[in-house]
């Protein structure tokens, strides 16, 4: 679901089909029947945006018809856990809960939630602003997380409590019913019966059934949950952490992991720990911790984490007397995310950008993107050929038809052409987590350099640039550690290229050392919260354990591929383990679940946790070992907890901390949708979703009739994304040479398109021009009784390259999950008529 | 003599990702048709149209729907050269620039080809055509020089899905006869193997299990030799001949008796008025 | 060698396709036995293979770079890697295509404002210019608290974007120079 | 659909229509030059030598045009030698390695016979006669001729040799090019000589008239074996429109009518021999570019 895995991951689908020819059953529930479709046992059509519909109502069956692993359920979930009496559901308020209250002015959102309510209630009172205060007065941040740490919870193991998890899941979904599912997603009652038979009967002690998805799921104002209510079914059917189980989240970029894991994104510093915020309580170092530091589960150990990472920052200038550099550390203060930095940039408050290999002339609303582009002083594009970005201001469609003239745009503007793969050393991680090595075969043509190459040389020119400021506000960059050139005599001499950054010594901050002999870190066991080691990111340590063994040049597949995980190829964080939370792939007693689905198990003679895969758990905690009361940590955790990043080492059916918008997962429709929500009429999206006010970025209404057909957006085989990397490839751009618009035979009918008439597609925002390749895949679908037509758009096309064609991004808009502000171009709301 | 190799191309399973076309391209070196600048074709996520001199792999699509969507395929199958046992290119090339190999292959030796285009009038499955950077015929060379390197060509290795098998045909023909008792006993009774007996050409060194009849893919249900025309459009050429020859002969004969005819009647007249 | 035998029998055999195997005996000169013409030069044959992962979707596919000379003369699919087992999609069998291409920069261009074209630039000098501006704008726009007394040194009128298809080491970098400046507007595709 | 629309295109076209149809009229004059030398009588001698002078330029440029077709001309001797060997190269069931053969052959006799007529004509030395005349020249006219009927004939054959729609389809091919060969290379004949007003002109009016008749029943029995499935998509359009017009009608019915009715008076005879010419022209369009064109 909310994926097309061959097309967009034909190679990660080869063992789906090697699956397939063992004799696995595949269905894929998408708008649009695909080249996956095609491949599937089973295809389920279904409107675009309406999976959590879907997959609530597979909940409702698998809690109804009493499918769900009550033992994984009951020992492996927050099922048994009683909420605060003050939780209030969607149920109840007619589409929100608890919580809900006006977001501060100026704010992207109109509503925001207090998740007070949700809490787990406490076996007995627990006041954790008095905690926070004692906390302070610690000596050390182990003694400090040590007062923080809350009452047990009060559970019901018989599930029968009204205010447990898994009764108040059950009311939450129990109007998600076949009837609902098909009013709302479009999908035929029987096919939904039968997914919900395949899924549950495929699932148990014996086998498990395993959920993909990619932007299908992501791309919409309420993504997160929809990940989120597979995961809660995912450990309703105790799938989770097992062998053939999971959700398989399918990337899109070499490495958009590692971009993530190593974060050029604003909102996280390395290893997945929070940016240093200055709208909550950030202030100092101690407070930091204080306010991020779960005290029970792994994260515990967040202090060791950020102190480390603080020594990687500014070295031997970051001390216990100066909070380890935290004060010149930035703090963010808003959301700097693309799309409200794009608002910015349009508006004149972002002055430059340095832009490397990606393209928003081409991103969400992007005319609005290139609008803003014009409004910067000056522009850095690197890149391997002319991007969209790097010529708007002379090849855009607005400059093309006159409105703008490029001497009226004051952007000045460098394009750097860049090393390819081929040309430069380093990792990727892929979409497993897999960290891999590339080796540089040659060296790049002319000035093409690698990007590390670009920012080394640009930090070695600021940094001299800076070297003899004495304000306070350059003390950053002037402590910032940065010794990343090659040791003298050690620059490699088969290359005409100078300047190179050590890929090692990168690596080598990356993966941590003891601060004072520089000796490469094992393990982020060896992590000290005293600056003593030096770690930029705690989750990639150990990729790197000592000098001439880089696990990620690891290369060694296992024998005729058995046991298959292969722990000798590439290097997988964290510790390299394969699969997360793999403790739950054995049950309570530590024995596999079945001998089919054997994975990790409890050794008693050898007093470990062994099997195919690194343990995802305390290597020698027996399974009867008890739950420390008031412990840190995993000691926390009882011997059957196999969620070890949990405060309670559960999986979580409810959410009580870290989602925007709430609890559990809800219906809602997109922000553009020709109907109704059908569960919640008062309630028509989520009410806390993201919406950047822009002239140039308005909504349809619900149902406008103006724009009755709804739009999806996706991938082909073909290209990749804006078609950067393809349009420019004769023997990609000849595979899939113009932009399309895929309809049913049903709606060209209706509109008189025929195959390969030119189509003039509009949305709220504007309308570009595309073919029309007019096909039985899609087809119309019955919403609650009414016709609704399905449009899709592949969108890898802008005006640079061999093949050119409109940019599908200009008819999206710029609204965004509360969570992570990701926009939605899976379901949009569009009209499209015949060009004349 | 190696042994017999080819392909095995398991349609059920292609994801029509294109994957083949590119590697053999990649491999091979062939240009994108016109640079890559190709108008779309309107025909499914096909726009590489047919298997040519710089197209040696093309991936079909097939799409099959009932009007109310109640049953619905999306058939894909990437073609190839089938390298005929009994090849019909191999047999009208004048030049001798088509060869079969030692892998029981059919590959065409470009540096000795003129061009004369009878193998592509003479293929059955319209494979071969010019490529226009040589000159030359072209078509799969079923990656000879991969081959001779104990290399899997390049298709085989790049398709993600096996849809493409590489080996010796013998294996092949074994894999081919499970698979398709495996989608028989699913139920895909339209499932069939075409070409991997000797009922097609002799045997296609690179076979197919299809779902549907092979007009559905563009395969012709019946192909056959060129060379069947042969005798029979000859002799009637010959009989053509001969009878021209007789027919031209009793008109000269005819005409020689006419004037022997007229002469002795002129003569005779003259004898007349002479004894007259 | 049996198996070769039985089905060139079939060929004499073959009914009306006799021709071709009659032809096979009485040609002149051309001979249509199976034969190994001169081996057809391996274009990799003397190249050195550096394994290297594919830049496209995240599912990481092992390749081989073939290079002779400096070179790169082919890219494939790896099939000692258990990820793919040397299959590639489209995109990635096309990466050859990505290194070596006609359309590809190699120059850095630069286009002064209100320009209307692309002028060269020396690479040295465009860093130094980038360095300068970068510098500039910072400093024009630097934070150290906000209105409301909180400490935020940074700067919000600096853009950093991309970093998905750039390696690991360049991220590290990347955020890591960008955080020491105080640019905390860094963005990648992983967002979107 | 029938499995001949399975095939790709050869693209002959134009350079081949053109060798076709000059190699059919080569053929055929010289198979008719053959037969007056061989069974005529002296008088006819100058309509022989005419169809010398035809078949020896005809074979040069059907050289010519067959060369200029090939995608690489400058290889065109690959065709009679291994390029790797320099062994012969031959094939008897491949018609165009024949058919190389053929017009090289042809080319040789047609040579002798051009060199003996001019002979006899006293362009050339009177000794060279012998190449047309006596043992010698019998030797030569047979050979000649049979090759000529080869060249007119074995096009059609090739074009049978594929698996292409309508060519394979049939195998009357190569009996209507030679027929249209013969009938073609007779009008030419008879239109360079008309005006000399030969004694040979009846016996060849004749003649063609008769071929023509016999093109027609031909033409009808090959479309009839071809069937409606291949003539649907190949010829029921503007093809088979000319094929109608042009062959039918103008290179076979109304010449024929005209070799009964003079109602062109004067120009009767070489007006019907150029429709004659016309007819078998637009044959090889018809039957080359309809089958390129399906």
């Amino acid at each position: 679901m909310g994926s097309n895995m061959a097309e967009n991951h034909p190679v990660a689908f080869r063992w789906v089909a090697q699956a397939k020819l063992n004799g696995t059953t595949l269905i894929h529930v998408d708008p649009r029947f695909t080249r996956t479709s095609a491949m599937a046992d089973l295809y389920v059509p279904m409107r675009s945006g309406t999976d959590i519909a879907f997959l609530g109502g597979l909940i409702r069956y698998v809690i109804e018809h009493e499918k769900y692993f009550k033992d994984y359920v009951v020992n492996y979930t927050n099922a048994a856990t009683i909420i605060n009496d003050k939780f209030q559901d969607t149920e109840d308020l007619e589409g929100v809960f608890s919580g809900l209250k006006e977001a501060p002015q100026g704010s992207d959102q109109k509503y925001i939630y207090d998740n007070a309510t949700w809490q787990y209630k406490r076996v007995q009172p627990w006041d954790a602003a008095k905690a926070r205060e004692e906390a302070k007065k610690a000596a050390t941040f182990a003694e400090m997380i040590q007062k923080m740490v809350p009452p047990a919870a009060e559970k019901d193991p018989t599930l029968q409590h009204p205010r447990s998890v898994f009764q108040l899941v059950r009311r939450h979904f129990s109007r998600y019913t076949p009837e609902l599912v098909e009013r709302i997603t479009g999908c035929p009652q029987d096919v939904f019966l039968k997914v919900a038979e395949t899924v549950t009967a495929n699932s148990g002690p014996e086998r498990t059934t395993t959920f993909v998805y990619a932007m299908g799921w992501t791309q919409h104002t309420y993504g997160v949950q929809t990940i989120g209510t597979t995961a809660l079914l995912q450990l309703l059917l105790g799938n989770m952490g097992r062998p053939g189980g999971g959700i398989l989240a399918l990337r899109g970029h070499a490495t958009i992991q590692g971009s993530t894991d190593v974060p050029t994104l604003y909102h996280s510093i390395q290893g997945y720990m929070a940016h240093p915020d200055a709208r909550k309580a950030h202030d100092t170092l101690t407070d930091y911790i204080l306010t991020e530091t779960r005290p029970t589960g792994y994260w515990a150990n967040l202090p060791k984490f950020m102190v480390s990472y603080l020594k990687s920052m500014y070295g031997d200038a970051a001390t216990p007397e100066n909070d380890f550099g935290y004060d010149w550390h930035p703090k963010i203060a808003g959301d700097y995310s693309h799309m409200p930095t794009m608002i910015a940039m349009a508006k004149g408050e972002v002055k430059g950008a340095l832009i490397f290999g990606q393209n928003p002339a081409t991103s969400i609303n992007a005319a609005l993107q290139r609008r803003a582009l014009m409004q910067l002083d000056w522009l850095v594009v690197k890149d391997n050929f002319e991007t969209e970005t790097a010529s708007f201001w002379y090849a855009s469609p607005e400059v093309k038809s006159g409105q703008l003239k490029p001497e009226d745009i004051k952007t000045e503007v460098f394009l750097f052409p860049s090393a390819q793969v081929g040309e430069v050393e380093g990792t990727f991680t892929n979409t497993q987590r897999l960290i891999q090595f590339h080796e540089k075969a040659a060296d790049p043509p002319g000035d093409c350099r690698s990007d590390a190459w670009f920012t080394h040389q640009l930090a070695l020119r600021l940094k001299k640039l800076y070297a003899d400021s004495t304000l306070p506000r350059d003390e950053g960059i002037k402590n910032l550690l940065w010794d990343f050139d090659y040791e003298p005599g050690t620059y490699p001499t088969d290359t005409r290229i100078q300047g190179e950054p050590d890929v090692l010594k990168i690596i080598r901050e990356i993966n941590g050392y003891q601060t004072g002999s520089k000796e490469l870190l094992k393990s982020f066991g060896e992590l000290k919260d005293d600056g003593s080691t030096t770690c930029a990111s705690w989750i990639y340590c150990g990729i790197y354990p000592e000098k001439g063994k880089l696990l990620a040049r690891s290369r060694e597949p296992d024998p005729d591929n058995k046991p298959g995980t292969n722990l000798h190829w590439g290097y997988a964080w964290p510790a390299n383990r394969r699969i997360l939370y793999n403790r739950a792939s054995a049950d309570p007693d530590g024995n596999p679940w079945s001998e089919r689905k054997k994975f990790i198990w409890w050794d008693a003679a050898q007093k470990k946790w062994v099997g195919y895969d690194v343990p995802d758990f305390a290597a020698t905690k027996a399974p009867d070992t008890p739950a420390k009361p008031g412990a840190t940590g995993l000691d926390a955790h009882d011997g059957k907890s196999p969620f070890i990043m949990m405060a309670d080492g559960k999986g979580w059916l409810f959410v009580p901390v870290g989602l925007a918008d709430g609890p559990l997962p809800t219906h809602y429709e997109p922000m553009e949708s020709p109907v109704v929500n059908l569960l919640y009429p008062k309630q028509q999206h989520n009410p806390i979703a993201k919406y950047w006010q822009h002239e140039e970025n308005q909504l349809a209404v619900v149902a406008d009739p103006n724009f009755p057909i709804v739009l999806t957006t996706y991938r082909l085989t073909e290209h990749h994304l804006a078609g950067a990397m393809t349009r420019w490839l004769p023997w990609l751009a000849e595979l899939q040479p113009e932009l399309f618009i895929e309809m049913s035979p049903e709606l060209a009918q209706e509109k008189g398109i025929k195959n390969l008439d030119l189509v003039r597609i509009t949305t709220k925002r504007r309308s570009i021009v595309a073919k029309a390749l007019v096909t039985p895949r899609l087809r119309p679908l019955m919403i609650d009784g009414k016709v609704v037509h399905q449009v899709g758009m592949p969108w890898h096309w802008g005006y640079m390259g061999i093949v050119t064609g409109d940019i599908v991004n200009d008819l999206t808009a710029m609204v965004g999950d509360p969570n992570v502000s990701i926009h939605e171009s899976k379901a949009l709301c569009c009209n499209v008529e015949r060009l004349q | 003599m190696a042994e017999p190799m080819g392909f095995f191309t398991d349609t059920s399973v292609c994801i029509g990702c294109k994957a083949c076309e590119v590697a053999c391209k990649a491999w091979n070196q062939l240009p994108a048709r016109n640079g890559g600048k190709v108008p779309l074709t309107g025909q499914s996520y096909d726009n590489t149209v047919e298997l040519s001199g710089i197209q040696w792999r093309h991936v079909k699509f097939i799409e099959q729907f009932s009007p109310d969507r109640s049953s619905g395929r999306w058939l894909m199958m990437s073609d190839v050269c089938k390298h005929c046992v009994q090849a019909g290119c191999l047999e009208v090339c004048p030049t001798g620039a088509i060869i079969r190999t030692e892998f029981d292959t059919v590959v065409i030796q470009s540096d000795v080809c003129n061009g004369c285009r009878a193998c592509i009038a003479a293929c059955p499955f319209g494979v071969i055509d010019i490529n226009p950077e040589t000159n030359t015929a072209m078509k799969c060379t079923l990656c000879y020089d991969r081959m001779q390197a104990g290399m899997v060509p390049a298709c085989a290795q790049a398709c993600p899905t096996h849809s493409i098998q590489f080996g010796p045909i013998s294996e092949l023909r074994q894999h081919a006869e499970a698979r398709l008792a495996q989608l028989q006993a699913q139920g895909v009774s339209q499932a069939r193997l075409y070409g991997h007996d000797e009922s097609i050409l002799g045997g296609l060194n690179s076979f197919y299990l299809l779902l549907d009849e092979p007009e559905v893919y563009g395969l012709p249900s019946n192909p056959q030799l060129p060379s069947r025309n042969v005798a029979p459009s000859a002799g009637l050429s010959a009989a053509g001949a001969v009878a021209l020859g007789v027919l031209g002969l009793v008109g000269l004969r005819k005409q020689r008796m006419d004037k022997l005819a007229a002469e002795a009647r002129e003569q005779q007249e003259g004898d007349g008025s002479h004894a007259g | 060698m049996a198996v070769v035998l039985s089905r060139r029998r079939f060929l004499k055999v073959g009914g009306a396709a006799a021709g071709t195997a009659v032809g096979a005996l009485l040609g002149l000169g051309v001979d249509l036995h199976p034969k190994q013409v001169r081996a057809q030069s391996l274009r990799i044959q003397n190249a050195q293979a550096f394994p290297s992962v594919c830049p496209y979707c995240a599912v990481g596919c092992g390749t081989l770079v073939h290079v002779v000379n400096g070179q790169i003369v082919n890219i494939e699919g790896n099939p000692k890697s258990p990820i793919n087992m040397g299959n590639l999609c489209p995109k990635g069998a096309a990466t050859y295509q990505l290194h070596v291409n006609p359309n590809r920069l190699t120059k850095v261009l630069h286009r002064p404002p209100h320009g209307t074209q692309w002028e060269l630039i020396d690479l040295d000098t465009a860093m130094d210019r980038v360095a300068e501006l970068v510098k500039k704008t910072r400093d024009e726009t630097f934070v150290e608290t906000l209105p409301n007394g909180k400490r935020v040194m940074h700067t919000t009128a600096i853009f950093s974007l991309g970093g998905a298809t750039i390696d690991n080491e360049w991220n590290h970098l990347q955020q890591k120079l960008m955080r020491g400046l105080g640019i905390v507007r860094i963005e990648n595709q992983a967002r979107i | 659909m029938p499995d001949s629309f399975f095939t790709a295109s050869p693209e002959w076209r134009w350079w081949i229509v053109f060798y076709f149809f000059v190699g059919g009229i080569a053929g055929g004059a010289f198979a008719i030059a053959a037969l007056l030398r061989l069974f005529g009588r002296e008088v006819d001698r100058p309509l022989s030598r005419l169809g010398y002078y035809i078949a020896f330029p005809g074979s040069i440029i059907s050289g010519i045009l067959l060369i200029a077709d090939l995608k690489r001309p400058e290889r065109f001797w690959h065709m009679l030698i291994q390029s790797e060997t320099f062994a012969p190269a031959f094939k008897w069931w491949s018609p165009i390695s024949v058919g190389s053969w053929g017009l090289l052959l042809f080319g040789l006799f047609s040579f002798l016979a051009f060199v003996g007529g001019l002979a006899e004509v006293g362009i050339l030395p009177r000794g060279l006669q012998a190449l047309v005349q006596g043992g010698l020249g019998a030797v030569v006219n047979v050979l000649g001729g049979i090759s000529g009927f080869f060249l007119a004939g074995y096009t059609g054959v090739l074009l049978s040799t594929t698996n292409r729609p309508l060519w394979s389809d049939t195998v009357w091919l190569g009996l209507l090019f030679l027929l249209s060969g013969f009938s073609t290379g007779a009008a030419l004949l008879i239109l360079l000589s008309w005006r000399q007003n030969l004694p040979a002109l009846a016996w060849l009016k004749e003649l063609d008239t008769w071929v023509l008749g016999l093109e027609l029943v031909v033409l009808i029995v090959l479309l009839a074996t071809v069937g409606m499935a291949v003539l649907r998509p190949v010829l029921f359009n503007a093809w088979g429109v000319l094929l109608v017009l042009g062959v039918v009608l103008v290179g076979i019915l109304v010449p024929g009518l005209l070799h009964y009715r003079p109602l062109l008076g004067r120009l009767t005879v070489p007006g019907a021999a150029l429709l004659v010419l016309v007819g078998g022209f637009v044959l090889r369009v018809v039957m080359l570019l309809s089958s390129e064109a399906a």
